[in-house]
């Protein structure tokens, strides 16, 4: 299934992408992505650490995607101040 | 009642136009914050600023806490407006006006939307220093699902 | 900048200005208290209202409670702006406005200058209801020597 | 000695009067001042209970008052709200 991953911030400078298109195997999951996302990129923290919004809601990484999600991978935030 | 009460945008803050919007005649207390940047930090010396979100999720956030706000005290407006892109230091990048009867639920409210929007709101903050940039925010504290205190 | 920061006036409020006045560099916070009176006070339906000073003297404790401000908190700028004479329901009575470089000092004194408005400024309100008016105020908390509870 | 007595708010409205003056005895103070007033002036509260600023600062009771003093009784203050 396709799911879209988008880079914000510090992230989105260290993979010098905003966004990427990944195949992703039926029954992924965010922890998975999480995995698969700290293994292509550069300058990602330890998976378990990846915060994951999923369909613009935080999801935890037990939170199975569907085909067309699109996955947000949430630097720590850091607005208002 | 002028503008969107809880927005995000490129235009300057108005913390005028913020207090206008949560006037209510049962409303005795309206209390305002205003976040700007410093021209320091820790020290050293920050020239500029750049903001970016994650559009409609920081919109949607942003709505929570509104929401959020309404739903733990009694209320009679909420206005939240963040700015994002260049901001030299001192121009405002949050305004927030709470009204409500009495004004120990206002300053509450207030106090902690500020609070919670640094916890949920995908935005981020960029710090240009002379000869550097950094992005703001600790990879430790960061926890928006609230679970990493129960998971260890 | 513009105006005087501590002053009783007969104008209009302008909370904007008192945003305006306390602007600074080093400044991340600004809280901001407008004050409004209330369609109803326990229950009854307010009018209108009228406020009273005894001047100079109420300048004087207006300074006052900016100079305590000033010595307990770490501030970067201090407005306090009162009103007089007849009020609209929902009109601003009093404006606060308080920079910090954190937000907890700006809070902290905001909440605290108007606690101690009234305790010590010599200023009243008269509310107009239908068939009626009232000076408000209570005789038994009055203390502004904060002497009573020690006196007995 | 002359001593300014100035009133406000209900004070004034339940005395008719905004300001008096009032002939002292030497060696009046601020509570001898309140006694005074509380008997020649309707509506005050008890003499024990009346706030007093002399020239624009609260005073104590045993507050000595001099010559050309302007004393004002202070009643309880509501601004703000």
């Amino acid at each position: 299934m396709k799911i879209t991953v988008r880079l914000f911030a510090s992230y989105r400078e260290k993979a010098g992408v905003g966004q990427i298109v990944i195949e992703a195997p039926e029954g992924a999951t965010v922890g998975s992505l999480a995995q698969m996302a700290a293994m292509t990129l550069p300058g990602l923290p330890q998976p378990e650490r990846i915060v994951v919004a999923v369909n613009n809601e935080y999801r935890d990484h037990d939170f199975a995607l569907s085909d067309g999600d699109e996955a947000a991978l949430i630097p720590p935030v850091s607005g208002g101040r | 009642m002028r503008g969107r009460m809880i927005t995000i945008t490129n235009e300057e803050l108005d913390p005028g136009l913020a207090v206008s919007q949560v006037e209510h005649p049962g409303a005795g207390a309206i209390v305002t914050f205003v976040g700007a940047t410093r021209d320091n930090t820790a020290g050293r010396r920050v020239l500029l600023l750049e903001y970016e979100a994650y559009r409609p999720m920081a919109d949607q956030q942003l709505q929570r806490v509104a929401d959020e706000m309404r739903e733990r005290w009694d209320l009679k407006g909420v206005a939240i407006h963040h700015r994002l892109g260049r901001l030299e230091i001192g121009e405002a990048s949050l305004v927030v006006a709470v009204s409500s009867a009495h004004r120990k639920n206002a300053f509450e409210a207030c106090h902690f939307s500020i609070d919670r929007i640094k916890q949920i709101v995908p935005i981020w903050k960029k710090e240009f220093f002379e000869g550097g940039e950094v992005w703001v925010g600790s990879q430790e504290g960061f926890d928006p699902l609230g679970v990493r205190h129960t998971a260890g």
